[in-house]
């Protein structure tokens, strides 16, 4: 193993040293240094990107570097910026959050880009071992920016139960892994794909393994009946932590669930195909219509979130090149709507909890109408009415299921964003049809930079609703990654 | 090892790992205190590492697989580094809880519906 | 068959009752010179009543340990209460299985073929050793908890806290040496001393240092004796014990020491060894069996153990926990560093 | 004395199997979280049996001190340090819910174990010599794994590095008391 080798893995490298480099700065710096490490934390990603761009690039007929251990092709480039991006916008709508709390900000930037790391891990790997610990130092981040507020009771519960159910999924998934090596002999991706197209016989332990690995990929993405966690975790959890975990660990849980199901495990689609499709339906019945219930919006939107998955496992359940693409698009459309709705959250809340009501959200337009336009248009992204990127993203991902042929998922899932209407337009309702309490209106955190991230998420959520081709021309380049189509 | 030794059959092995992996998944259903619930899941990731053993055993005997038969060994190795990372945040946040409300019983969050 | 009876039974079973024994009678006799000595430090004279000199006195000791009342606290956690004991016990002589005390001998010719005087000889002996010793704190923080006493839970709660830690240090510190060696198997390490021509505590002194603190510290030995701290825990972890229990702990301590000292003898000093074993004008030194070395060499580490019970003041809890976390692990790395740059300079 | 020298092996991991379930069946029924933990240390302790008894040395070694070790000694620092015992008793096995975690928990053990039969994994074959082969040479387990880990597992080795540091920043955040966020403080600590 030579030096040279190692060029293309310098993104990593780069950013692990940074994350560490911030983490000593932040403890320098103390709680004053908010926005400073902020910024240092995107230049270091803004750098990352740039060695992707320069060394991590797929080169021709090198796929996989450093002995078979990452893939380098366009899917994992793409996955790899759509998260970095996703973790960008969070540091920056982080900053005067942290600001205006008590808890040192060096760790939580720290651990965001650590976060970041394992999830570039994750899109990229090539090994069953390099995923499992990508999606380990993920995860681990993830449950330590949970219950980042310690003295709050929410968070520390919310990183509990995110904790102990995470750690149960990861055992389930190991199990699963050890199934396939048992079946397989292997724990190459490329030789798992290679030994699955030749075989033509029902092997028991694999398609154990494939459900087990199946099973523990479904909790990370918040797919019924593995959801359970995702509540409790988005409203227990600092908002900005939230509006991170729904977006950035899902697009990277779904890159992983792509590279596997779709690439790895595509010979066997027959096989695994079922449960995934009872897994979707589920998914985008139950998110849906547990979120019409909920009076607090981080909780509303997590159950959005839910169903959100629900959206993209349909295109994993198409199985086609289309289906592949369709999913990539819309994580990177779901990740901007997302992340913008969450921003208005971190808005309105001024200290605490305060401001996760719905009704807290009333007579908002009078007050703030830019605000409140500004939420109108994730609202209407996240039902998927035209002319917004939300939009475009549902109707690809349909398509590619009414292309292989899963007419009743679509009914059942076009049904289902019928209903969504209700509890997205709940808060338009109360932003531009009720009257809050003129008295004591709901403080509006003035911060430009979650203003300007805000305003960023909106242009490219209306952009992509009309213009989605540039976004759809880098997903398909993905796709022949995966040796689809 | 006496080379007259009879050696037992895989299987048996990958039955125990599979029992003890059933185990687990009962006590983790079934505690309520956290603790035990995290010593559930560490039976369950026991019973993985038992698996990826008996079954990188099995490869090194065919020389079709012996190349790839450490890379089961090699698993067992990450589980185990995982999973001492795990029981520190896990063990660290139980006590964060801890000193906030004097209990770890997850039946008992009441803020957050379960 | 019969040949595979001797070889696998009976020849085994003899040496862990030799050994065994051997162990247990130089332990007992371990607290007898630790008397001794610090009474000479102190210009007193130690127990000299038992037999000639007092050298009976662990005998009586023993005697009177056994035939003591056994008190389990009431409200003590029974079952945990009477494990603790054999937990700290049953590792402290486990690690016995492995180490080489002499090379394989014929006993002056009384044998006919050469047997090694150690049980057995594996290839992760090393491995086998930390993790064994790393379960003896189980008895420790077990008894602590168990007898349901403060004082005992602070006292086992410490020493775990104080074990945990100290084991990272010595861990790396036993890596230097196995980077020298290439083998984890104890007996590998002393050949590979001989066939180097050098002792390893000459290139490895700064791991020898940190690995020889980290046991006193892994003991619980003064300076770091927090755990058992009379002042301040009123004997910590086993106030409670009386009669054979809490000889086990006491005993285990010095099986501990002996096994400290016999690891740092044979990764440091060349185990078995007589000084310059390659030198051919003191080859008369050779007259001296092998195991006489090895045991000189241990002798010398327990004594170092027993002058700083001598010596030193107890470390404060923070203090020694400063001392493991910000000292001995940045410096045991460092030495990692240089022991692993200058083995890549020497071997290539 | 035969059939022993010929069964050794299989009566070794009977007898470490029994052990190893009747831990795990500990872990999940005792009341007190103490014997718990002691129990999955059994458990632990026969599993590092096991690997070793499928030439899996080191991992075994690796077993002992990190679960056995360091693991387990946590987990009872902690159990001990919040003191688990004025918690009300872990009445699980009483819970309504038991049946239902029973029957799911046996449905899925005759799961795997169908896929075990079905996958035709019951043939006694297996060998230690791949497992201690390093470029060619039968050297040792230990020397193989490592061999491995250096030469093909660099990168997962690596993150996991940073895992660990992930880990510790974590246990840092969440164990330390902070005068300027914490007002209680004068809690006992060992």
């Amino acid at each position: 193993m030579s030096l040279s080798q190692f060029i293309p893995f310098l993104p990593e490298i780069f950013l692990a040293v940074a994350g560490f480099a911030i983490l000593l700065a932040g403890i320098s710096l103390g709680k004053r240094g908010a926005r400073g490490l902020s910024l240092l934390s995107l230049g270091s990603l803004a750098v990352t990107a740039i060695l992707i761009w320069v060394v991590g690039r797929p080169v021709e007929g090198a796929h996989t570097i450093l002995g078979g251990m990452l893939f380098v092709d366009t899917f994992a480039v793409y996955f790899k910026l759509l998260t970095m991006t996703a973790s960008g916008i969070v540091l920056l709508m982080s900053a005067g959050y942290l600001e205006r709390s008590d808890y040192s900000p060096g760790e939580f930037d720290a651990l965001i880009l650590f976060a970041t790391l394992g999830m570039m891990i994750m899109a990229s790997g090539a090994n069953l071992v390099s995923l499992y610990v990508g999606l380990e130092l993920m995860a681990l981040s993830q449950y330590v920016l949970v219950g980042y507020f310690k003295l709050e009771l929410k968070s520390n519960e919310g990183a509990v139960k995110y904790f102990v159910l995470g750690a149960l999924s990861s055992g389930v998934l190991v199990y699963g892994i050890s199934l396939l090596y048992g079946a397989l002999g292997t724990l190459d991706l490329g030789a798992i794909r290679a030994a699955l197209t030749a075989s033509d016989t029902v092997n028991w332990t694999l398609n154990l393994g494939i459900i087990l690995v199946g099973f523990g990929m479904l909790f990370k993405v918040a797919a019924v009946p593995f959801h359970v966690w995702t509540p409790d975790a988005y409203e227990g959890a600092p908002t900005p932590v939230t509006a991170f975990i729904s977006v950035g660990p899902k697009a990277a849980a779904f890159a992983m669930f792509l590279r596997l199901f779709l690439g790895a495990f595509h010979p066997e689609l027959a096989q695994w195909r079922i449960v995934m499709w009872i897994a979707a339906a589920a998914t985008v019945i139950y998110g849906n219509i547990a979120a019409l219930t909920q009076d607090n919006v981080k909780r509303m939107l997590a159950y959005s979130s839910i169903a959100h998955a629900g959206y993209a496992l349909i295109g994993i359940v198409a199985g086609t090149a289309m289906g592949l693409w369709s999913v990539m698009v819309y994580m990177l459309i779901y990740t901007f709507m997302n992340l913008g709705a969450f921003g208005f959250v971190i808005m309105l809340e001024t200290r605490g909890y305060a401001g996760e009501r719905v009704g807290d959200y009333a007579g908002l337009a009078k007050r703030h109408p830019g605000a409140a336009a500004g939420m109108l248009i994730f609202m209407l992204s996240l039902a998927g009415i035209p002319p917004t990127a939300g939009f475009m993203g549902k109707l690809y991902v349909f398509s590619s299921a009414v292309q292989a042929g899963y007419i009743w998922l679509v009914v059942i899932a076009v049904v289902m964003s019928a209903v969504s209407l209700y509890y997205y337009f709940r808060i338009v309702v109360e932003m531009y049809l009720k009257d809050g309490d003129e008295d004591e209106p709901a403080p509006l955190v003035r911060d430009r930079w979650l203003d300007a991230m805000i305003g960023l998420c909106v242009f490219v959520t209306l952009f992509l609703g009309v213009y989605p081709a540039p976004v759809v021309g880098l997903a398909q380049s993905g796709v022949h990654a995966l040796g689809l189509g | 090892m006496n080379p007259t030794m009879i050696p037992i059959p895989s299987a048996w092995i990958l039955y125990l790992s599979a029992v003890l992996f059933v185990i687990g998944a009962i006590g983790v259903l079934l505690r309520r205190n956290g603790i035990s619930i995290f010593l559930a899941l560490e039976l369950m990731l026991n019973s993985a590492n038992l698996a990826f053993a008996s079954f990188a055993f099995r490869f090194a005997g065919a020389s079709a697989t012996a190349a790839h038969a450490l890379n089961g060994q090699i698993f067992i190795f990450f589980i185990i580094a995982v999973a001492a990372a795990e029981a520190a945040v896990g063990l660290a946040l139980f006590i964060a809880m801890y000193r906030r409300k004097e209990t770890i019983d997850v039946d008992r969050f009441n803020i957050l519906r379960w | 068959m019969h040949a595979a009876l001797i070889q696998f039974i009976v020849i085994p079973v003899v040496k862990i009752a030799v050994i065994l024994g051997v162990v247990l009678l130089v332990v007992a006799y371990l607290t007898f010179a630790e008397r001794k000595i610090l009474a000479y430090m102190q210009v007193r004279l130690g127990p000299n009543r038992v037999g000639p000199k007092g050298w009976l006195q662990p005998i009586a000791d023993g005697l009177k340990l056994f035939v003591k009342e056994d008190l389990i606290p009431a409200k003590a956690e029974k079952a945990v209460f009477l494990l603790a004991p054999a937990m700290i016990m049953i590792p402290a002589l486990l690690a016995f299985s492995v180490i080489p005390f002499a090379p394989a001998t014929k006993l002056f010719g009384l044998l006919p073929k050469a047997i090694p005087p150690y049980v057995t000889d594996i290839n992760i002996a090393l491995l086998f050793v930390l993790g064994i010793s790393s379960i003896g704190v189980y008895g420790i923080i077990l008894g602590g908890w168990s007898s349901n006493n403060k004082f005992s839970l602070m006292g086992g709660l410490r020493s775990a806290a104080q074990m945990v830690s100290y084991e990272v240090p010595m861990g790396f510190a036993i890596i230097a040496v196995l980077l020298m060696a290439r083998s984890l198997s104890l007996v590998q390490i002393v050949k590979a001393q001989q066939a180097a021509h050098l002792w390893f505590f000459v290139p490895g002194i700064l791991a020898l240092g940190i690995y020889f603190i980290c046991g006193v510290a892994e003991t619980n030995r003064n300076p770091f004796d927090l755990p058992e701290a009379e002042s301040e825990l009123v004997a910590g972890f086993h106030t409670e014990y009386s009669g054979m229990k809490f000889a086990f702990f006491f005993l285990a301590e010095y099986t501990n020491m002996l096994v400290v000292s016999s690891l740092a003898t044979i990764m440091f000093f060349g185990g078995w060894l007589r000084p310059f074993p390659n030198v051919a004008w003191l080859s008369f030194l050779g007259v001296v069996p092998p195991v006489i070395w090895f045991a000189v060499k241990v002798a010398g580490f327990i004594f170092v153990y027993m002058w700083f019970r001598g010596t030193f003041p107890r470390y404060r809890f923070d203090q020694l926990m400063q001392v493991g976390w910000k000292w001995l692990i940045p410096l045991s790395l460092a030495n990692l560093v240089i022991v692993g740059a200058g083995v890549l300079l020497v071997k290539g | 004395m035969a059939f022993l020298s010929a069964h050794f092996v299989a009566i070794v991991f009977y007898v470490l199997a029994v052990l190893a379930v009747a831990g795990g069946v500990g872990v999940i029924t005792f009341k007190n979280p103490v014997h718990s933990a002691l129990s999955l240390l059994g458990t632990f302790l026969m599993v590092a049996g096991l690997f070793v008894l499928r030439h899996a040395e080191f991992l075994g070694a690796v077993q002992l001190l990190v679960y056995a070790g360091g693991i387990m000694v946590l987990f009872l620092f902690v159990i001990m340090l919040v003191n688990v015992r004025r918690l009300s008793p872990d009445a699980a096995f009483l819970s309504r819910r038991a049946p239902l975690a029973v029957l799911s928990g046996v449905v899925f053990g005759a799961l795997i174990a169908f896929g075990v039969l079905a996958g035709s994994l019951g043939h006694p074959g297996g060998g230690a010599t791949a497992l201690q082969m390093v470029q060619g040479h039968v050297m040792g387990n230990t020397e193989a794994v490592g061999w491995t880990l250096y030469r093909h597992f660099l990168v997962p080795f690596e993150i996991v590095s940073v895992v660990l540091l992930v880990a510790m920043i974590g246990a840092i955040i969440f164990g330390r008391k902070d005068a300027g966020l914490e007002g209680r403080g004068g809690r006992m600590e060992p």
